[in-house]
């Protein structure tokens, strides 16, 4: 622990908060000292993003003290003040301006300015370090943040906090979008900001991550703070065992028996999404787990949307069983029982107004013998078989599905498509997100429905991930098939080779963050 | 806070048995928890114009609130409809004009009694037609809604001013009136047409997946799109109704009035917003019941018909009207805010 | 629009370009009023452009028209102005550009080439007079009279209603207006407030109704209520439904004007002032009570149900 | 538009220096990629005018235009304002009403020439108020701003009632109507004060951080108040300059008019949205530039100038308006389709 001794910049007695009936938070104790990298841990819905948005004004605090170098923060605190007194935040559910250009949002709420005027100038240079100091260095500021994939719109948020020189820096789950080296380039800069002798309040559900910067830990569980002290007296098991409450035998399910015989259930022949130079040929058999591995922005996501047919393509066919899928309508691709897991939950997932119950169910009322007229009991049962398992934390059925936390909200989008007995699966980034213990759970999940029969292909920024679960590992680089490796052949070393672009400086928004 | 592994799926289960429509009221009041808004703020209204004038609660004076408040009403909640999907219909109120003309003049020219019918069902397919094309428009060549439904709002305008020569089309055979002028049990048609389609419509909308998709098409239509909900065939679904519904609204007013007016239902199209407003609907859609529509209908209906009672000088009026709207709103909201922790 | 009927080309004002601005272009009682433009235009073969805009209170759309018209570069303009004053800036602009302005139904406040048109406070005291006679003969000279208004802030209704009560007070003194009310020219509002008045105040011996919609809303609530045998019921214009309700009893008289002459006469003068001679100054052809004994005579037929036009041209 | 992340850092910089205009347009063009939308619209309408009627292009008739047009435009930037906030303001027509009492009062009552200064100040003062009210509702009170200015629409207007009595006010002193009568290098006031307007809200909107906020509110409250804008302010700054351009317009009307009209404005609201829709704003907030909405006000009153020129019959140039309003925005809505991958 670098800077110990020193008495902590920010400290929180007694902290408690509540949303309606649900206790969010119940009495917290937290003493960050500067120059050191504080990790938050805890299942979906423990509490952390709720205690951050705290310490940054984004939410109220109910109860207790919270003093940022021996200055006592008012309960009203507003994010104005919050930053002005020097905390720097990048919050887990993107909070960028989607109309807004990316040099407009990197600027908003500090703008370089004259007399109320937008220095352009200024402006213009003050953008582009930030962007270079993430190895944005190609993208251009003034494009829609709306037209950026996820990754990027993430680095962007990164680079605005990085920006403003502050005490204490809170990343929440910042790299769930992010492929190994952007991660990995990350986290030299946030032990950079450590040397510094910036705070920094790390979360990540990636335990590694936080043994690779972490120096403390503080566990929550429900709310409750359970556990503070030195990463250096944890292993994995010990930390999970904290969060979680049990210990997690193997993360991955392990091998599954060899797919049953050679018939193809998904079948992609010549398909053209938007901007892929070449056609991509693509077959998964029943039972059978590919992943899809590749860099940012690599174009997997758009493969994906364009095999359910979300985005149009200039040409190919998808087949399920050998029958062909009309092209171009999500409907028909929904009810050939294909179905798409988006990368996005806010913006392309969720049903923020509608209840979990409906969130879930939205995909599959047929299946929930529903037909026409919603019969609730029905759909209740339904709604819960497919949740069954996946440790959803919530309070009622009913409550709109945006008072969930993240990782329970990426757990809503899986049991909607759970619930929906597909033929065929795409998940973009299905454990984005999600603890350690759910993590486990939507594997065997995904392994299950394998093993049911289902073709899945399941995208990922986290190798390890694929490596666990897939049958075989396709790579993706610069939106061409570049290379398809077995469960046996792939290794993170192999697969890293394959994706990483050739001639990879005429594709500069796609350099790793070390550029900088 | 319960987690579904801790609780057996077995056990919320037994607690939705016992009581399914408490149940049910529950999960409307959490969902669009401002859907049944206007409720209180409607008793309360009532309650005080009962106390303030002896004759509102007399049966002739609720008997004639009920008549004025419906053609609103139903416009209002054809407009609930479109305002679900996230949309608006700015062409309710001339298509009220031009199916009330259509109605009119289809029973004038052929004025033979069984036509009465033929013209109502002729009036309707109109409005719908309208309503159809609002929906294509706005679902396939995805123009924005205010500019569509403003387009045809003049266009529905101009086409009954056409069809008139701008003039009054009366004499209507007394088959046709009577549709607006009888009554049942005591109570008026109209009444109970309002009744009917309220309770017609909140069953839609809370029981039929379709209407639960025009809920998810209005709080995302790319979320819903990608969840293989028929986005653009619910779109083109609520315009459509709202169009017949404006329709009905159209035709009732003609047989009221008994005379087709080609000027007729001008200006409806806030009345019908505000009404879906003032009851709890949020012009970003997903938000709003039928029954909140009604709600909002009686309530201006209501202050209306209170200001006649009580003599109030019309300019005051206009201004406590617009205070009460707003207060009543206001009320409204900060009840919820104190209830669910301000996500209302 | 422009009507391309050139009729016998004889006319010393043949081929001349006149345009006629009406309040609105809507009701009943501008479409005749057209009409009797367009029988002017057709017997001296005027080039007539008929406009109007779409509500009796969208004075600035008129003054458009005009400005328009004065674009288009006509001989004469004949204008039903939406009010007595707010067009006398572009009235005088036209004529400063030498055209020759006519006035229908409503004076305004400059000077104009002539002008045609109803009174309305006169108009009013004649309504006010009958419903006193009417409730003299109901035996309640003393009783309530309802008030029941298109629009609030117009000033010919504004004029109407004066008239009316001056009318009613001098031989009732004792008479009141028990309300206002103001239905913003929708009829089914109309006929909900009249309703509700029927209904509540029983004390309400008299209805004065000050254009057509509001005289279609209370026929129509008198209808509903039946409570014309109970009520003095008068209103402005003579929309068919109003004649209807005169017919039916449930209108107890209507003040009709003459629009048709409005029309066919503003035409005329005009032509008149573009030849150079000067038409009368002001021709005043006053309004008619028409109540049942009246409204089938045969010398207010044409009065009543003038020629009729499709749309705004013939 | 995923190739603009192939262009080396060095040329985007590259290209942006050297005409730093060029590159302001291209920036906007990207930002609200509609914004600028009616322009070719506009360009083809005065073309098909001018070739179909020689008087379309005369000076006199370009200068009626200017003088027709100039209100609503006004009036149309000021409810972009509130649009691009994700806001609404139904009182703008009302507003106008009002302001163009208070000021006809004024000067009625004070006619001392000199008072038109003071009189002009109080009914801006009066609107700007009527708007900060709805802010204050809007932002603190956080009622619906449909509901808010539905309110203030009716209050508003019944201000104006009561003042007048219903009448009309006037006769107005010379020095009152001389303010839209005017005219400067052959150029009518009004249209010059329309230019005015324009151009300082375009360069407040961006170039003025302020204005940048506006933006970032209409995007997302919750974000824009997260990264330190003051939303509360920004929204009600919108609603009060909304009510001040309104008031400035209803002065304008007042003095083009010669008097004070108690329903003057009555249903300019609506035009106002439209202008702003037409114009390329998104009534979901932060789409939408002062040009647009300046060019909306231009379309919309060249479709009426036109009309009357052409001498088109009143009810088919309302069915006319109607369509081409709808082809206008279509035809602008389908170009950006091509443009850019359908995000408009
Ligand atoms: N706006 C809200 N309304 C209601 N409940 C909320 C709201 N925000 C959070 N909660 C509840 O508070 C609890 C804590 O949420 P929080 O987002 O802090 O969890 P978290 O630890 O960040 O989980 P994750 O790891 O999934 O991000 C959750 O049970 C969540 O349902
Ligand atoms: N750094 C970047 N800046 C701007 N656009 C980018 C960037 N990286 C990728 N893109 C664009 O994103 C699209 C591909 O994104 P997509 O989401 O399909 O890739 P991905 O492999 O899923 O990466 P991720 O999901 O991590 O964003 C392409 O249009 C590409 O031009
Ligand atoms: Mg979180
Ligand atoms: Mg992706």
């Amino acid at each position: 622990m670098s800077g110990g001794t020193a008495d902590p910049v920010l400290s929180l007695r007694g902290i408690g908060k509540s949303f309606g009936p649900v206790r969010a938070l119940d009495g917290i104790d937290l003493d960050v000292l500067p120059g050191t990298v504080h990790c938050v841990a805890g299942e979906n819905g423990a509490g952390k993003s709720t205690l951050m948005k705290i310490l940054t004004g984004a939410v109220h605090r109910d109860a207790g003290e919270y003093t940022l170098q021996g200055e006592p923060m008012r309960r009203m605190l507003t994010p104005v003040e919050a930053r002005n007194s020097g905390i720097g935040v990048v919050y887990q559910e993107l909070s960028l301006l989607t109309d807004l250009s990316v040099a407009d949002n990197l600027c908003m709420g500090a703008f370089p300015s004259r007399a109320g005027l937008v220095d352009r100038r200024r402006q213009r240079s003050l953008v582009h370090a930030m962007l270079d100091r993430v190895g944005l260095v190609g993208l251009d500021p003034r494009r829609t943040v709306a037209d950026l994939p996820t990754a990027t719109r993430q680095l962007v948020e990164i680079a605005r906090v990085l920006s403003n020189d502050a005490k204490v820096v809170i990343f929440d789950e910042p790299t769930t979008a992010l492929s190994p080296e952007e991660a990995d380039a990350l986290l030299a800069r946030v032990a950079a900001l450590r040397e510094e002798g910036v705070a920094v309040l790390y979360i990540t559900h990636r335990i590694e991550e936080m043994f690779q910067v972490g120096d403390t830990v503080t566990v929550l569980r429900d709310g409750t703070h359970v556990h503070t002290g030195p990463l250096a007296n944890q292993d994995e098991d010990s930390l999970i065992a904290m969060m979680v409450g049990r210990a997690i035998a193997n993360l991955y399910p392990g091998r599954r028996p060899e797919p049953s015989g050679a018939d193809a259930r998904l079948e992609v022949r010549g398909l053209r999404p938007e901007g892929f130079p070449a056609p991509v040929d693509l077959s998964v058999r029943a039972g059978e787990v590919v992943g899809v591995a590749g860099l940012l922005g690599s174009g997997r996501s758009e493969l994906l949307r364009a095999i359910f047919g979300a985005d149009p393509v200039g040409g190919g066919r998808v087949l399920v069983d050998g029958r062909p899928v009309p092209r171009g309508s999500t409907r028909a691709a929904a009810r050939r029982g294909i179905g798409l897991l988006t990368e996005d939950r806010k913006e392309s997932g969720l049903l923020p107004e509608l209840s979990i119950e409906e969130n879930i169910a939205i995909a599959s009322w047929r299946r929930a013998g529903v037909r026409g007229l919603v019969h609730r009991r029905r759909v209740r049962d339904h709604v819960e078989a497919a949740a069954d398992g996946l440790r959803l934390r919530f309070g009622a059925w009913t409550d709109p599905v945006a008072s969930l936390s993240g990782g329970n909200q990426q757990k809503v989008l899986i049991a909607r498509w759970r619930a929906l007995d597909a033929k065929v699966l795409l998940l973009d980034e299905p454990t984005k997100g999600v603890d350690v213990g759910a993590k486990a759970d939507i594997y065997r999940i995904i392994a299950d429905l394998a093993a049911s029969g289902l073709a899945i292909v399941v995208v990922s920024s986290y190798l390890p991930e694929l490596l666990g679960l897939c049958d075989r590992v396709v790579v993706v680089s610069e939106r061409r098939l570049v290379g398809e490796l077995s469960a046996e052949e792939a290794s993170e070393e192999r697969v890293l080779a394959l994706a990483s672009p050739r001639g990879a400086d005429d594709r500069p928004d796609l350099n790793p963050l070390e550029s900088s | 806070m319960t987690d579904v592994t801790g609780a057996p799926p077995a056990g919320s289960r037994r607690k939705a048995r016992p009581e399914p429509d408490e149940s049910e009221i529950l999960r409307l009041g959490q969902v669009f928890n401002r859907g049944l808004g206007g409720i209180p703020v409607l008793l309360i209204l009532a309650f005080a114009l009962s106390l303030s004038t002896d004759v509102f609660l007399t049966g002739t004076n609720l008997d004639n609130l009920g008549r004025q408040v419906s053609i609103y009403a139903i416009l209002g909640i054809g407009e609930l409809l479109v305002i679900l999907t996230a949309g608006i219909d700015l062409s309710v109120g001339s298509v009220v004009g031009l199916s009330g003309i259509v109605a009119a003049k289809a029973v004038f020219d052929t004025t033979g009694g069984g036509s009465v019918v033929w013209a109502v069902v002729l009036a309707l397919a109109v409005g719908a037609l309208a309503g159809l094309i609002n929906g294509v428009l706005v679902a396939i060549v995805r123009l924005p809604p205010f500019i569509v439904t403003l387009g045809m709002m003049g266009i529905a305008r101009g086409a009954t001013l056409l069809l008139t020569g701008g003039r009054t089309v009366q004499p209507l055979p007394d088959g046709f009136s009577s549709i607006a002028e009888g009554s049942l049990f005591g109570v008026a048609d109209l009444t109970w047409l309002m009744l009917i389609v309220t309770v017609v419509v909140a069953f839609f909308l809370r029981r039929t997946v379709w209407g639960r998709y025009l809920y998810a098409v209005g709080s995302s239509a790319e979320s819903a799109r990608l969840t293989g909900v028929p986005v653009r065939a619910v779109q083109i679904t609520a315009y459509t109704l709202s169009g017949l519904l404006a329709a009905l609204a159209g035709v009732l007013l003609a047989s009221r009035l008994g005379n087709g007016v080609p000027t007729a239902g001008t200006g409806y199209e806030l009345q019908a917003i505000a009404a879906c407003v003032i009851g709890g609907a949020s012009l970003f859609g997903a938000r709003g019941t039928a029954l909140g529509a009604l709600v909002g209908a009686l309530v201006v209906g209501l202050l209306d018909n209170g200001g006649t009672l009580l003599g109030i000088d019309p300019f005051w009026l206009q201004i406590l009207t617009g205070v009460l709207i707003l207060a009543a709103v206001a009320a409204e909201h900060l009840r919820n805010l104190r209830g669910a922790g301000g996500n209302g | 629009g422009d009507s391309g009927d050139t009729g016998p080309g004889t006319s010393p004002v043949a081929g001349r370009k006149i345009d006629v601005i009406t309040k609105a272009t809507d009701s009943e009682f501008w479409q005749s009023m057209l009409a009797g433009s367009k029988k002017a235009g057709a017997d001296y073969g005027i080039r007539l452009g008929l406009f109007g805009p779409t509500s009796e209170t969208d004075i600035d759309g008129q003054v458009k028209l005009v400005e328009n018209s004065i674009s288009r570069g006509v001989d004469a303009i004949v204008l039903a102005s939406n009010s007595s004053s707010a067009l006398n800036g572009v009235v005088d602009r036209a004529r400063k550009r030498g055209i020759k302005v006519v006035t229908v139904d409503n004076a305004i406040s400059t000077d104009s080439e002539g002008f045609i048109g109803t009174d309305n406070i006169k108009a009013g005291e004649q309504a006010g007079q009958r419903m006193c006679e009417l409730l003299k003969d109901k035996g309640h000279p003393d009783g309530k009279v309802l008030h029941e208004s298109s629009v609030s802030g117009q000033q010919v209704l504004v004029d109407r209603f004066t008239g009316f009560k001056k009318g009613l007070a001098e031989g009732c003194p004792k008479a009141q207006i028990s309300q206002t009310l103001v239905n913003d020219n929708d009829p089914n509002k109309a006929l909900g407030q009249v309703g509700d008045v029927l209904t509540s105040k029983p004390d309400v011996v008299g209805i004065f109704a000050d254009n057509n919609v509001s005289g279609t809303g209370a026929a129509r609530a008198v209808k509903e209520k039946n409570a014309a045998d109970r009520v003095v019921s008068i209103a402005f214009d003579s929309d068919p439904a109003e004649v209807d309700g005169v017919r039916a009893g449930t209108l107890s008289a209507i003040v009709v004007q003459n629009p048709f002459f409005f029309g066919y006469q503003g035409v005329v003068e005009a032509a008149m002032a573009v030849r150079g001679s000067t038409p009368p100054l002001n021709i005043d052809p006053g309004a008619v009570l028409i109540d049942k004994s009246l409204v089938d005579k045969a010398q207010f037929a044409q009065l009543l149900n003038p020629p009729k036009t499709s749309g705004a041209h013939g």
